[in-house]
């Protein structure tokens, strides 16, 4: 990739990275926006914004609830497109879709990427879109459109493997905290930070930022002492859930 | 031109293994050791000891003479319902849990619609002492309670899938997500030739002793090894994977799939995934899917559980989509009709899934000197309240 | 000595035709042809044609080696349950269907208990297109609802036996009186080795190829055709007479018959008709009977409808005054905790009747090298709803 | 036999004879006395005494009934001996006992015999004692004991077997009407007319007494057209549930 993406600027600060998930159009089918900015204004780095599925079979309950939700309330992949219609003239932060490869299929790869990359999109997380499958089929329109795809990494990835998927991203590495579906855990335990530990002693050329079952400052300083940052899910949409996106800008400030 | 499986796990441009990676050193571990463990002799001689003295292989081929004169062709039953268990399903769940205890798993766990493949994955389960947990849709645990009843008296834990339309679907969709969670000591048999690669071929692996016993069969009976017609009903596809697996690249048989058409095609209440379906992903594998232009998956519906999933193996996707199989979709009046005509023609009460495969007569015409073999997925012990509540009985 | 049937009828003191006027020429019928008629080869083929493709003979003899284990000897499982309708009941149901057709008989009744017998009598008469008429206790009516539903779906008209306990005995009482009215063209397919001569031997006959294959398939595993023991549950007795055919008269092989104890041999509540019985007569034939001092006879019990009985055939009634068989009771008790420890620990849920064959390693000590065949009758299906109930599932 | 039986001797009186069957013990337990001496009153010609049991296989609904009901109020052979008891002080037509073998074989077939010898009895009905068990092991007790032993013969039955049973019985033939368990039928047809002018025309030793489905005067009348005379049971029975014990003798005015 020639130009440098927002993703890979925004590693490069010299900071933990705070990093949020949420479901579009969840609570309300209107507050996707409001939330992005929110985010931002509150100090986020980074927003993932999930695509809500049908059958979101990575997820716990928590966001498989805010999903059906917000499909139920009418969110599509062309509406969320809609809303975030000139999303860059109101954030800055890096912005990455996350979803099931299935509605970016039906879409058809390369108009949704053409598409991510006219509103300003700067990567895709698409859990069941494996290194494999991507490099066989999808990268090249991934990179024709400047679009970092991120991979996943868990306890169980072997080194080899993780060498492998380290070789293939740009961006940085999404390190599942353990191998689980979605959804926040009571904490931090030593086997997770031995981990974090080992991943990051192996001296990847990208950096990592921790994912799964991190809720709140604690579990975020936990995760981020071996890594570049974290992000939080299932934490916020609870959040969310109970106080609405207004806010927001709240739960950030908890972390923060 | 193949119709199998190729290196990369694909059937012409469907299957794959579109998995989240929690799921990958699994799957990769299976990929790589299971056509030598199937190939290895001992394993073979344990699958073929335990097909023959536990699940009662071969299956009879059986000339229905009554049937055939009803409909004025020839046709053979492949009698799977007499499988211990009652379908076909044990085949593969044999297979899997021999090549789960040699990957060292000690836990089971399956999705399950019909509750076949529950019961069948219960029993081997038992057979083996391992510990099994079987996910089934709140609707279909309701439906068919009787097998609900048998997991439970082999003392596997059923848990209820109450996601979605809470059938088929949703019960793999928290099967994965239990192997997601338990990525060490667990191996999820599936149930079905879906799934990511190498899911698909490895289940039509073990089905496919259906046919090389057909051929056999055939052979003693007919003098002819080569049917005109390998008929079965397809849910994920699996019974049809089995029946069809050695005609695959045989072209002058013809493979026919019949799917559930629910309260019709085009009525929205349907699982007729060749006629409804586009390509998609559907847990883990690209096939065709029921979905939406947005590429949610559609709730499907069927009066059978197992046939109620709105996928089809990739297989199948591709026999589809290849013009090699021609796929012939029966309404929910059409299969209960034709359940209760094998039951009074042939003293065999069909599983309500095995009875669509009955109705194509009715759309389907025949020569009379065809061979046609239909395979007799399941028996219907299962589905005796629902044929009660049918014909009032 | 034999054990087996003489010339005229009996066992020993045991058996003969103890039969109204009215059923002579209908009995004396099938005593003078049934013997050439099973001999006929062609008879044989066709018969033994259908063992083969319909019912899925040969069934399996299977070691089970966690029940072995479990038992602290050798056993065998000889797989009655994977016939199709899931019991032994149809090997003779598929023999008088035959026999039937060769009479130039048109209607066909039956007693049920289990509702197995009822069940495959209803299915070899939708195989052969022939009217079916099934009688069958209120009690086992509801206690066996699914087998009523099957022998509905199968076309049979099931009718209701009120009288008595309105068990067993009593549809057979409601049987043979159907007989009696419809002398000329209704054969009465009886369910067991009981009735007039020549039944109980017509009926072992029938089902003497479970020990056929027994003999055939040992000696393929074990490189000997002869098991220590043959343990087998008796209501009538008639999957027992098929274990023990062709051991009948080898006494190196002992020949266990468990029957149901109900709530127990003295309780009041029993179908222990060896324990509690006199030589009295019974639906045709001398033969042990529970019974009062004063002849009547006893309403029996068992939580299995087809151990639910008050006589035993006199084939077994010999076995028993001769000490050539050794009988065991079983409680209701008993015999569930053993269907659920076959369950658990093989995967088979058998049918309650079947299941008092299992419980008898409480009872009786086996030695580690004793090589024990189980004659596995049949499956649980029928019974899920009081496996479910008694262990709430 | 030697000395000549009550039956022997009322089968040679020149008339047509009018037989009663009907159920020990019923409709009350003391009645079977009672009515046996109202029927040799009304002139009825013999009475067949039913020995209740619980599973009367040959037997239809009415007479089912009236034998669970005669053994839930205490009957027993040993009380039915005992109501018998001097019944020979009172009476003096033929009296049979009619009942299945499995109450006989309990008493001991001896001992019955005997008891019934001792009463005054004349023969013996069991239908489930069918002529080749009798003679097998049987015909020498009932001989020793003067007892007839009445056999059936239906439709069905073979000429070559009806010489048979002819030629083994000492006293009549019951000439079952139609092919059926007990119960009076709607009438007679003209089958049952021709079965029994076949059988008359055989020429047989034992004179024919007819049974099964005779319910008054106009079958009665039909029935011993070719025959001996004739036994009514069920319709007898259905009169005495409706009537009480006292009635018998009315119900007998009705077919004489
Ligand atoms: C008897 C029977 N037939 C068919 C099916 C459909 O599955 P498949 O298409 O994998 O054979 C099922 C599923 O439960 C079944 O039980
Ligand atoms: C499975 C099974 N086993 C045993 C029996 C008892 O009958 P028998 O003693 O004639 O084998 C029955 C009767 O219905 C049965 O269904």
């Amino acid at each position: 990739m020639s130009m440098m993406n927002r993703i890979q600027t925004k590693l490069q600060e010299d900071k933990k990275l705070l990093s949020i998930y949420f479901t579009a159009g969840y609570p309300q089918h209107g507050d996707t926006v409001k939330i992005i900015q929110s985010l931002e204004e509150h100090g986020v780095d980074m927003i993932e914004i999930g695509l809500p599925f049908s059958d979101p079979l990575a997820d716990g309950p928590t966001i498989q609830e805010s999903s059906t939700h917000a499909l139920t309330h009418g969110m599509t992949t062309e509406k969320l497109f809609s809303q975030l219609q000139g999303i860059r003239e109101k954030v800055s932060i890096p912005l990455i879709i996350m979803g099931y490869f299935n509605p970016v299929l039906q879409y058809g790869v390369e108009a949704f990427c053409k598409k991510c990359r006219e509103i300003g999109i700067d990567g895709l997380i698409l859990p069941d879109l494996p290194l494999r499958e991507y490099q066989l089929q999808y990268k090249e329109i991934f990179d024709a459109y400047g679009l970092l795809n991120i991979f996943l990494i868990t306890p169980q990835t072997s080194d080899e493997r993780i060498r492998e998927i380290d070789a293939a991203s740009n961006g940085f590495l999404y390190l599942v905290s353990s191998a689980s579906t979605t959804g926040a855990k009571s904490g931090f335990g030593q086997d997770q930070q031995d981990y974090f530990k080992r991943i990051a002693a192996m001296g990847l050329r990208n950096p990592l930022i921790a994912g799964f079952g991190i809720s709140n400052a604690e579990t975020f300083a936990q995760a981020t002492e071996h890594t570049k940052g974290a992000i939080i899910g299932s934490a916020f949409i609870k959040y969310l859930t109970e106080n609405g996106a207004d806010s927001a800008g709240d739960f950030v400030k908890r972390i923060r | 031109m193949t119709y199998n499986v190729d290196e990369n796990g694909y059937y012409g441009e469907f299957g794959g293994a579109y998995i989240p990676e929690m799921l990958y050193p699994n799957t990769e571990e299976i990929r790589q050791q299971y056509l030598q463990i199937m190939q290895d002799p001992v394993f073979e001689k344990e699958f073929n000891d335990l097909l023959r003295d536990y699940v009662g292989r071969p299956t009879p081929l059986y000339y229905a003479s009554r049937l055939s004169e009803h409909c004025g062709t020839r046709i053979y039953l492949k009698r799977e319902d007499l499988c211990h268990t009652g379908a076909h399903k044990v085949n593969n769940t044999i297979g899997q849990i021999l090549l789960a205890k040699r990957l060292g798993k000690q836990r089971i766990i399956a999705e399950t619609g019909a509750g076949q493949h529950g019961v069948a994955t219960a029993t081997v389960c038992a057979l083996m002492g391992m510990e099994c947990i079987v996910y089934m849709g709140t609707v279909d645990i309701e439906r068919q309670a009787p097998n609900v009843a048998r997991m439970k008296m082999l003392g596997a834990t059923v848990r209820a899938a109450n996601s979605g339309s809470k059938t088929l679907k949703d019960a793999t969709n928290e099967a994965i997500r239990d192997w997601i969670n338990n990525p060490v000591d667990t191996h999820y048999i599936i149930g079905s030739v879906v799934g990511p690669h190498p899911y698909p071929d490895m289940v039509a692996r073990f089905q496919s002793v259906i046919s090389a016993e057909i051929k056999a069969q055939l052979q003693e009976k007919e003098g002819r090894s080569r049917p005109d017609y390998v008929v079965a009903c397809v849910g994920g596809g699996s019974n049809a994977a089995g029946a069809y697996y050695h005609y695959l690249d045989d072209t002058q048989v013809g493979l026919i799939a019949v799917e559930a058409a629910g309260k019709g095609v085009d009525s929205g209440e349907s699982a007729a995934t060749s006629y409804l379906g586009k390509t998609g992903i559907i847990h883990g594998s690209k096939t065709l899917l029921m979905q939406t232009p947005d590429g949610q998956i559609t709730e499907p519906y069927s009066i059978s559980a197992g046939l109620d999933y709105p996928g089809v193996g990739p297989m199948h996707a591709h026999l589809y989509a290849s013009g090699r199989g021609e796929f012939i979709s029966i309404t929910d009046d059409e299969a209960m009709k034709a359940g209760r005509m094998l039951a009074r023609l042939e003293g065999i009460i069909p599983a309500i899934e095995t009875a669509h495969a009955f109705a194509i007569f009715e759309k389907r015409k025949f020569k009379a000197d065809d061979l046609v073999v239909i395979n007799l997925s399941g028996r219907g012990d299962k589905d005796l309240q629902t044929y009660i509540d049918y014909f009032k009985l």
